[in-house]
């Protein structure tokens, strides 16, 4: 069953191989070898994830710190590298409150349940050529299945805390992801159409093949499906179940010590997901047009996934939270049309290919164009149709006099 | 520049309008009567020679025999200020009726100097303590506040709802 | 048909990120809209009233400082001036220029402040903060090199101010001058038309100049309404009257128009420090009183006690969160009969109830940001 | 059936379902029913993997726990007064007949029915085939379904609509 599949010393698939031997040396039955194999793979999977969350706590910190003109962690060990360590055991050594009043079971349950999603995901994510846990047929169904158990999570976080901001954030959060996972499922049902297969392998040998990116033909769905991301993993202006200035520390306001750790991990994680999913699905995965001969496709991937990874950051670090009537009504006004109808374009386009049966040089500019000029026509038509653009959204200066007593009120835009 | 209209001035607009309501008119201030003060606070207001249409400043004044509130009224349209003052003898209970029926702004300050220096204020809606709690003994802004009639100390005694205080006999003591 | 869920009460305070110190908000909620609002304070009431009367009128100025902290130097102009109108003082050119110098670079490190707050409470992390920070501390700098400490001053004084500014002062506050305007360039460009913070705070909080003159909301609140009315320019005290500057009013009465008031303030406040700092007399920065010490050199300083005469005076001036007034009783004793503090902060959140109920939680902090509290001030 | 591992599988999953299917009703509290109850509808997407179904397996993960389970904590947050106990109502001794009835009646058929076996092979792309049943075979009732959906969404739209409430700008 050992196959060597390049004999470069960096290919880390090659570690595999004295493993699988190994568990093939016990001579256990099928089902525990499959059990073996899969809990070994978990965890390398496991340690990757913790070590990238714990390299971009202190990533974070410093680039925020960046845009804030201060500098962030710089105490503990070199250039504050150890911050996050420190921070982790400062988490494992404090006491872990459950409040007099919490639901105590749910409340244990809550961190556990919001970790298993996030780690899920990446069971069906290629992280390179052949480099995938659970090669599903149905992976993009299955990313979006196993994001929806987030909801009921955080509601359990919320709920069982028997606090109000929690509770409140809890309703908030529930309301949101809800009305985003919509937009993420047209998102990634628009480029399924276009590919013709839900397996995430398939998207990135499409790209791989037609040597292109999904990005390039598929704008409007990428924006949708990074703006729904923001939403599921906290960060402005989507933070709205966070909410810091409004709602303390959002559904998990009385957790502390390591179970806040988890959520804490467990934000990042679900930040990788989307950024994995991203990249695999528009960003070409593992491929980089043939430069992945000589760079391993995992690098490759990896690089693309912090690269997305950094939007959600700089989002964090520049812009102000809206509220929480206004992303509804973004989601469901204006983004839910506009992605319903971006799935009737493009499976008209793939008709319109199949029929006409043009070559892959003409059709895919084509279709690339087309639906650039259409994401832009739609978003800034849909948005006047909608009243924006009308001077409501524009900012504008005081009036300026120099007389006392008058009265300049006009009371214009009050509603 | 503002102007700052005299006591004497104002007090004698006033009674040109309501006899009898002023009882003092000084350099600095004039003294209405209590029982016409919300008329005259709304005539000022309302008057567009006058026109002080904005209540700058409520305060409470314990002048040991007497209490007092001064209202510092300022007119935008005349660019003039104003110190109308209002008086009550009554020591143990001094009341004075509430401006918040002619400038909803006096709200706070009256609860302020209700808390501060235990003035009622008849008409205010809503007149609770503000800054001390529910229960707090005394009024700590009043001069005899350490040395209350009857012997009575509230100012050396600990808080309510600290440890070792029997919160039942509070206030009758 | 309508659902209807259950009142929620919320408790925002008085430990919360957003209530800029220890303030309650209780909030009754419907779903996320405020049907009730009701504000407890007094986490931080010190008394200074009470405090007041047991200290001569020159021990009272640090009592001053520490009621709006983020405003020191108005805080202690409000105090003298009223100190001096009871007495009837003239104070020397230098130090009215002084005075309205230190005053207007407050108001410029609290209009920063309150700006990166507002912006914060829109749910902006940290960042305008973070960058409106830069210039407070460089004019935390200036009040440091003026009078040894950065933020409870202590610096005016009853007839002048504390000492003279030392030598490399202007030099520095000239270079603070030029960068300054860049920097404001910046701030506009990066908060006035962004998208989220107009639609977060437009058509929120919505005060009609009817309604903030009716409820003695002052300041950036009360031009905010449209109402022009500015104590600098209204009845102008230090060097005002000698300064030329115009006074920024907004046209809806909403959280919008308040924010971009501060920002046209700070403007505003650097076009009056040029001005002063050319104008800038010399001469001597204290008035000689009777009590008065006086240095070697012929420079007064001031008095540690005096008696004033009987009588009251309500001195007030234009702080940057809005009319701060004080109000002296005096009995011909060494310390004030009665020490009131008109505070801008407690009376602005007069109409709050009235702005936030109908709006939701997330508005309700907006309008708490645009009404710019501190609560040293709003309890003393 | 015949791999040990898919029936250790099935074994687990199924106890586990059964299980939470008892606690959904045997508990006090709502908000812990429906957490039980999201377990019972996670346990029926590992007993249809256990049958290589993973369309619908994954399907049902997203609509069942991402929207059902979510609907009835909807419901049990924003109902006034109703507590958050389940209260012990007269209903039990009724509805726990017609629940042994119900499983009285399945137990019989499952065993009293001769099962068919298929010969052939199970399908590699289950969402492929379903696609094609739907939009072919099942079109009617697929479009007859989402046409009572859509008016069942309108229907909820008007009763929850505000009185007097108007189109206007935001």
């Amino acid at each position: 069953m050992a196959i060597l599949l390049s004999g470069e010393w960096y290919d880390l698939r090659d570690l595999a191989n004295p493993i699988r031997e190994l568990i093939d040396g016990i001579g256990a039955p099928d089902a525990v070898d499959y059990v073996l194999w899969s809990l070994i793979a978990s965890l390398v999977i496991l340690v990757w994830l913790v070590v990238s969350v714990i390299a971009f706590i202190w990533i974070e910190r410093r680039l925020v710190a960046l845009m804030q003109n201060r500098k962030g962690p710089n105490r503990v060990g070199p250039a504050g590298l150890l911050q996050p360590i420190a921070d982790a055991i400062k988490l494992l050594l404090k006491e872990a409150i459950t409040t007099r009043d919490a639901d105590r079971i749910l409340f244990w349950l809550a961190p556990i349940i919001v970790f298993i999603p996030t780690i899920v995901v990446f069971a069906v994510v290629p992280f390179g050529e052949s480099m995938v846990l659970a090669d599903l047929n149905v992976g993009v169904l299955f990313l979006i299945a196993v994001a929806g158990i987030m909801t009921p999570a955080v509601f359990i976080a919320g709920w069982s805390s028997n606090n109000k901001y929690a509770l409140l954030a809890a309703m908030r959060t529930i309301a949101m992801l809800i009305s985003y996972e919509l937009l993420q499922v047209l998102a990634l049902l628009a480029a399924v159409l276009f590919i013709g297969s839900m397996n995430l392998g398939a998207f990135v040998d499409w790209q791989d093949e037609y040597n292109t990116w999904l990005v390039f033909i598929l704008p409007l769905p990428l924006i949708a499906y990074i703006i729904a991301g923001a939403v599921e993993i906290n960060r402005s202006p989507m933070d709205i179940s966070e909410a810091e200035s409004e709602l303390a520390a959002g559904y998990h306001t009385e957790y502390g010590g390591i179970k806040f750790g988890f959520f804490y991990q467990a934000e990042y994680m679900a930040g990788f997901a989307i950024a994995a999913v991203v990249t695999t699905v528009f960003l070409g995965g593992w491929t980089l047009f043939g430069l992945e001969e000589w760079i391993p496709g995992w690098l490759i991937f990896l690089g693309k996934l912090y690269a997305v990874f950094f939007l959600y950051i700089w989002s964090r670090g520049t812009l102000p939270r809206l509220r929480i009537d206004q992303l509804m009504t973004f989601a469901w006004k204006f983004m839910l049309p506009l992605m319903l109808l971006n799935v009737l374009i493009i499976g008209a386009e793939v008709v319109a290919w199949e029929e006409t049966g043009a070559s892959r040089n003409v059709a895919l500019p084509a279709i690339g164009a087309v639906n650039a000029v259409l994401a832009v026509i739609l978003i800034v038509g849909w948005a006047r149709v909608l009243g924006h653009g009308s001077g409501r959204q524009r900012g504008y200066r005081a009036t300026l006099t120099r007389e006392i007593g008058k009265i300049y009120y006009t009371g214009a835009e009050a509603s | 520049m503002t102007t700052y209209v005299t006591g004497i001035q104002i007090a004698h607009a006033i009674d040109g309008q309501f006899p009898d309501a002023v009882e003092d008119g000084q350099p600095e201030f004039a003294v209405v009567k209590s029982d016409s003060l919300v008329e005259v606070l709304t005539w000022l207001r309302d008057d567009p020679d006058h026109a002080y249409q904005f209540l700058s400043s409520l305060t409470g004044v314990d002048r040991i025999q007497w209490f007092e509130v001064a209202y510092h009224l300022e007119s935008f349209k005349h660019n003039r200020a104003v110190t109308i003052k209002v008086v009550s003898d009554d020591r143990e209970n001094p009341s004075v009726p509430s401006a918040v029926p002619v400038w909803p702004g006096a709200q706070l300050q009256e609860r302020e100097a209700y808390d501060l220096l235990g003035i009622q204020f008849e008409g205010n809606p809503d007149l609770r303590r503000i800054f001390l709690w529910e229960g707090f003994a005394g009024f700590p802004l009043r001069k005899d506040y350490l040395n209350m009639p009857g012997g009575h100390m509230p100012g050396l005694e600990r808080f309510p709802g600290e440890p070792g205080v029997d919160l039942s006999g509070r206030g009758t003591k | 048909m309508t659902i209807k869920s259950e009142p929620f009460v919320v408790n925002v305070g008085p430990q919360h990120p957003s209530t800029h110190g220890v303030f309650r908000l209780r909030l009754t909620l419907d779903g996320e809209q405020i049907i009730d609002a009701d504000m407890i304070m007094g986490y931080l009431h010190r008394s200074m009233e009470k405090l007041a009367e047991e200290r001569t009128y020159t021990q009272n100025i640090p009592f001053t400082d520490r009621t709006d902290y983020l405003a020191a130097m108005t805080g202690n102009l409000a105090y003298v001036i009223a100190v001096e109108k009871l007495m009837n003082i003239e104070v020397p050119e230098r130090a009215q220029f002084l005075r309205t110098i230190m005053a207007e670079l407050q108001r410029i490190a609290s209009h920063s402040m309150a700006i990166g707050i507002f912006a914060n409470d829109c749910g902006a992390w940290q960042t305008p903060v973070m960058h409106m920070f830069r210039d407070r501390e460089k004019i935390l700098d200036l009040f440091e090199m003026a009078c040894g400490a950065r933020l409870t001053l202590n610096y005016m004084r009853i007839g002048g101010v504390a000492r003279d500014i030392p030598d490399e002062w202007m030099p520095q506050a000239h270079k603070l001058l030029k960068d300054l305007p860049k920097r404001f360039a910046e701030y506009e460009d990066l908060l006035l038309s962004n998208e989220i913070i107009v639609a977060r705070s437009r058509g929120v909080g919505v005060l009609t100049p009817e309604q903030a003159i009716a409820h003695s909301v002052s300041g950036p609140m009360l031009r905010g309404s449209g109402v022009a009315w500015d104590v600098r320019k209204a009845d102008p005290y230090a060097a005002y009257d000698k300064l030329d500057f115009e006074i920024a009013v907004g046209t809806n009465g909403d959280c919008y128009d308040r924010f971009v008031i501060r920002l046209a303030e700070l403007r505003q406040s650097l076009y009056m420090l040029e001005q002063a700092l050319d104008m800038m007399p010399s001469g001597p920065v204290h008035e000689r009183l009777g009590t008065s010490t006086v240095q070697p050199g012929g420079q007064a300083i001031a008095p540690l006690a005096f008696r004033p005469p009987v009588g009251e005076a309500y001195g007030r001036i234009e702080s940057p969160r809005g009319e701060l007034g004080f109000y002296i009783v005096s009995d011909g004793g060494p310390s004030p009969f009665r020490f009131h503090i008109r505070s801008p902060s407690l009376i602005n959140l007069t109409p709050l109830k009235l702005m936030a109920i109908g709006s939701t939680v997330a508005d309700a902090i907006v309008i708490l940001g645009s009404v710019d509290i501190v609560v040293g001030e709003v309890d003393r | 059936m015949e791999d040990t591992g898919t029936v250790v599988a099935f074994w687990i999953i199924a106890a586990i379902t059964v299980g939470a299917a008892f606690g959904v009703a045997a508990v006090r509290n709502l908000i812990h029913s429906v957490a039980l109850l999201i377990v019972t509808f996670a346990g029926v997407a590992g007993l249809y993997i256990t049958l290589s179904a993973d369309f619908i397996a994954v399907v049902q993960i997203l609509i069942y726990i991402g929207a059902i389970a979510i609907l009835l904590i909807f419901a049990i947050v924003l109902t006034p007064r109703a507590g958050r106990l389940n209260q012990e109502g007269f209903m039990l001794l009724p509805a726990l007949l017609l629940a042994v009835l119900v499983a009285g009646t399945m137990i019989f058929v499952a065993f009293d029915t001769s099962w068919a076996i298929s010969e052939r092979d199970g399908f590699e792309e289950t969402a492929t085939a379903i696609g094609d049943l739907l939009l072919d075979k099942y079109a009617l009732p697929f479009e007859i379904a989402s046409v009572l959906l859509l008016s069942a969404i309108v229907g909820a739209i008007l009763l929850v609509r505000p009185e007097g409430a108007e189109e206007g700008p935001e």
